[in-house]
């Protein structure tokens, strides 16, 4: 019987995994060839991948989404980081507060982020009116409560309010215990939050469309143009940005491997 | 002169009283221990020693400053917690010598001091070594060894051993006492184990609700306590009724008294032993059961079942059904006031 | 000195949730003036609400979307909890495997899921070329690693392989043991994890229009045709569907309150 | 005849060999303790028999019959785990009932097999409350009563006090004692701590390295232990090397041997006793610690500290310095072989 639930087992899980990976590998299989009329493809190809490689737009538009990635992320671990100092060290009540405030941007997504942001800001005339300095802080907002939840769970690991004390016993000050005890504590964990918020970032379309748009163009409006005039070098942009965010991801999970061991032991 | 004073110390949390107008005093170099059951306020005075809470009411000096409002970091306190509180991301040397980096200490210096105290808890070879790698018991070691580098007014110690094992906790046990009597250090220790407390201590403050129910040596807590409570906490007295006791053994005992008699006071013989200033009761074996060292038996006696302490040696073995004589000093059976619980 | 950092604390908190919350603010200012060219808005009027709420195609999209929402996450709900079965008493080395597969969909978000999706069902004239029957499917995996971290925390939180063990012991099958006491334990933790998820499908704007488009109109989509028409009516669509989201996110924190309470008591 | 029968069980996990070739049975009746440090495989062995691990190598018998392969629901089993594990969404009377109902009961015998069973752990009154709400002892003992209440043919307790308080823990071992004398049930116990194995067992079945290292009664495994780990982990013998002790005491002990002295085992008084079939030494006293009602002193006898503990009363109160004579039975000095540890 055993041996007979494992089969079922691993029959079940393979079906979850085609299910989840088969959008992906007919992807790969339509950007490497030519044609797929038959049951099998044929005319296997490099060329959509040359196209794709050589045209600068492209490279432009990674670079964009690259800076866009950086800035907004460590923007957010910056300004928790300090929020999060508070809660520690100077009022413990707060937390529930932040909390609250770090759950909004579950519900100020995509579409109705961007209206609001571009409602208020672009008929001031200020420099907020700035497209580029809009979708910063849109992103800032879209990544907070990834990198929120990521800090929490690092600090509630390292059971941080007691190393504080531990510190402030030895003669440290608080803010100083916070900045050279608590923080190098939990670097990994916030980096791998921050990977993952930068998964995130870089999957947006609908911020990066309705408010920069043709301003600034990232890799998902980039992609968005191009797959009505190809699909071949659509899914070969596809195939390419979803490596780079499988990459991020896999080392998202060798991060968090040791974390889990050092738990356990 | 005393050198900690706790001067009418009041703590509230919200609603909730935890420490009650407390006054006592700790004289320099002794090793002081606040026993009590969990919840009765004895962490929180040792946090409020150290300036991780603040009191609701009241002074608390040391070394003839009132450092109520000072900040935890300018009171020159060392402390180990329950829970090691290592800092994950340095080694044993500078978890050690983080403090004395604190201070501004010249590197010559810390190294030295450092060395000294890997030294003192017999840490020598792991300086390099990670807390992660490190057992309970070391880690404890470290955290001890990071708080006595500094040479602090006092040294705190929250119920350091209560996560370790049986075994270990008592050679460490063995070793703060050792390291106390070596550096002088003024030591508090909080423990809610009265085995422990009794083996570590100078002096026992014994807690209860918020205030402390007794003082004293640690033997006299043990041999002279004051209340029902004490009596319940610090051994495992036999505590009978004053009629019935004086209906079993003769003595005059004042109904309203309790009578508490340590196991390990009572003989037992085959034989009546007619002892000046002993009375004798007449008892059955029900069982014995080996604890440790010793050996306990129950006896019933008439109405009552008296537990008995002996050594665990060949002679002393009795079998259950067998017809002793308990042989009780009469100094041995204190009084205490049934109505002392509440005191 | 104690005073003047939570002074500071205070300052700071306010700003952060400033940010946050100000563009909202602003939209429910638009929705609810008819002019704003001083620097206070006036003409106070509640007409954008009454244009949205006799508008039938409003309460369709919202229809349709409360449909998605509930069919998605229950399907993904089911699914996941078959196969934590499968991990949990069966083979717990698949845990691994099962982490990487539900982190994948982190990296299939918006464009390139939607693309993979239509790409591959789109032409093979079956029924799975059914534009809904795609969107179901999308959705399905938009929300899997939500509802599979809900899953897991629970899990992990009532230690519950060793209850699987006692409830083994007792004369309990294992499936049974699992439907009779895992799961009613974690069903609170589940519910949280299904009200995000379904936050996430109600912000969701790319996949609804890429795949499905008219066919089957959910909320944004209804929002952002509005927009151009009427920047009025779009802030009340905004402001309406920021409280439904607001009030899931704020049924999802005070779920998770008791929660925290047990694990310290 | 052997009620429970391990032959030759070995468990492997991966490269590490947790049971090594295990063979050992139990009475139909007894409480068996496996005792040991941690790590040493025991629990895996209670695993292994609650067939919530599959053996490598070897059978396991129960009353006859081979369970080695049987899933652990049709074993007839009853365990008690260290951390509680009580279903949180059910009460105490549905966590109790659970496994009735698993056997499919009529309701009324349910009725009154949990009404017994709360009654023998004395939780009366606690029928409708959930765990979440309970203390950690009284988890355990709904745990224990949902154990046997299915009147299991084995009860298996892994290191079910661990987590307890000490004082409620010793209360615990006895209600624990109680009930396997009540109900008869063969009870097989886990733990680490020594003093706990002499208070609760039968037989201590002694653990090291994924063997056993020496079985029988409390009394007969404390009192002659087979190797230097058995008296390192049994007592705090006295372990003096056999060269050494012949010097002094006169007494020819074989240089390849060590020689094992109990503290209780010795006695203390100001005057030589020469005492027939003992060996007496004099020495001085260093400190005295009390532990629980037991003071124990250290002494130096020559180059050789000797521990010696005697009942805490106050005729027995001897100062530091104090020059002593210690008066050793001949029969109490144990000879141990050097390399036993390996065995």
């Amino acid at each position: 019987m055993n041996r007979r639930s494992r089969l079922f087992a691993g029959i079940f899980l393979i079906l979850v995994s085609c299910y989840l990976l088969l959008p992906f590998l007919m992807t790969l299989v339509y950007s490497l060839f030519s044609e797929w009329t038959d049951i099998l493809p044929h005319g296997f190809t490099l060329r959509n991948y040359g196209n794709l490689f050589s045209d600068p737009e492209f490279w432009s538009s990674i670079a964009r989404t690259l800076v866009l990635c950086a800035v907004s992320v460590l923007l957010t671990i910056t300004v928790l980081l300090l929020a999060m100092y508070v809660i520690i060290a100077v009022n413990r009540n707060l937390r529930g507060f932040m909390q609250i405030v770090c759950m909004i941007p579950y519900a100020l997504q995509g579409v109705i982020l961007s209206i609001s942001i571009i409602s208020i800001y672009s008929g001031t005339g200020t420099f907020l009116s700035n497209r580029l300095l809009m979708l910063f802080g849109a992103y800032t907002i879209l990544v907070l409560p990834y990198i929120y939840q990521g800090i929490c769970n690092s600090l509630n690991a390292i059971s941080s309010e007691t190393l504080l004390e531990a510190a402030q016993v030895l003669g440290c000050g608080k803010f100083r215990a916070y900045l050279q005890v608590i923080i190098p504590n939990i670097l990994s964990g916030v980096f791998i939050s921050a990977l993952l918020a930068e998964s995130i970032v870089f999957g947006d379309f609908v911020l990066a469309n309705n408010i920069a748009g043709n301003n600034y163009q990232n890799i998902q409006v980039f992609l968005n143009r191009r797959m009505f005039k190809s699909s071949g070098l659509a899914s070969a942009i596809v195939v390419v940005i979803f490596a780079v965010v499988l990459l991020i991801t896999g080392m998202v999970l060798k991060l968090q491997k040791p974390q889990t061991g050092r738990e356990n032991g | 002169m005393s050198y900690i004073e706790f001067r009418n110390v009041v703590k509230r949390f919200g609603d909730a009283t935890v420490l009650d107008h407390l006054t006592f005093s700790v004289r320099q170099g002794d090793l002081v221990t606040l026993l009590g059951p969990s919840g009765c306020g004895k962490s929180t005075l040792l946090r409020c020693l150290a300036g991780l809470e603040t009191v609701t009411e009241g002074k608390i000096f040391l070394d003839g400053t009132d450092i109520t409002d000072l900040p935890s970091s300018s009171r020159n306190i060392g402390m180990v917690f329950q829970q090691y509180s290592l800092f994950p991301n340095m080694n044993v040397e500078q978890n050690i010598g983080f403090g004395l980096k604190m201070e501004k200490c010249p590197p010559d210096e810390i190294r030295g001091r450092v060395r000294d105290a890997v030294a003192l808890v017999e840490l020598e070879g792991k300086e390099k070594a990670y807390p992660a790698s490190l057992s309970g018991g070391q880690q404890q070691r470290v955290a001890l060894a990071r708080a006595v580098v500094m040479r602090p007014k006092v040294l705190l110690l929250d119920e350091p051993l209560s996560a370790i094992d049986a075994k270990l906790r008592k050679s460490l046990q063995q070793r703060i006492r050792e390291i106390h009597k070596e550096l002088g250090l003024t030591t508090i220790f909080v423990t809610h184990d009265q085995d422990e407390a009794m083996v570590m201590s100078d002096m026992i403050q014994l807690f209860h609700a918020g205030r402390i129910e007794q003082a004293g040596t640690p033997i006299s807590v043990y041999t002279a306590p004051v209340s029902v409570f004490a009596a319940g906490f610090m051994g495992s007295y036999n505590q009978i009724d004053g009629a019935v006791f004086s209906r079993l053994s003769g003595m005059q005992i004042p109904p309203e008294d309790m009578v508490a008699i340590r196991p390990e006071t009572i003989s037992l013989s085959r034989e009546k032993t007619a002892q000046q200033g002993c009375c004798e009761l007449s008892g059955t074996v029900l069982d014995s059961t080996p604890r440790g060292n010793v050996l306990r038996y129950r006896l019933q006696v008439e109405d009552t079942e008296f537990r008995v302490d002996v050594l665990f040696r060949s002679f002393h073995l009795f079998q259950a059904g067998e017809r002793l004589w308990l042989t009780i000093p009469e100094r041995d059976c204190l009084r205490i006031l049934k109505g002392a619980e509440t005191a």
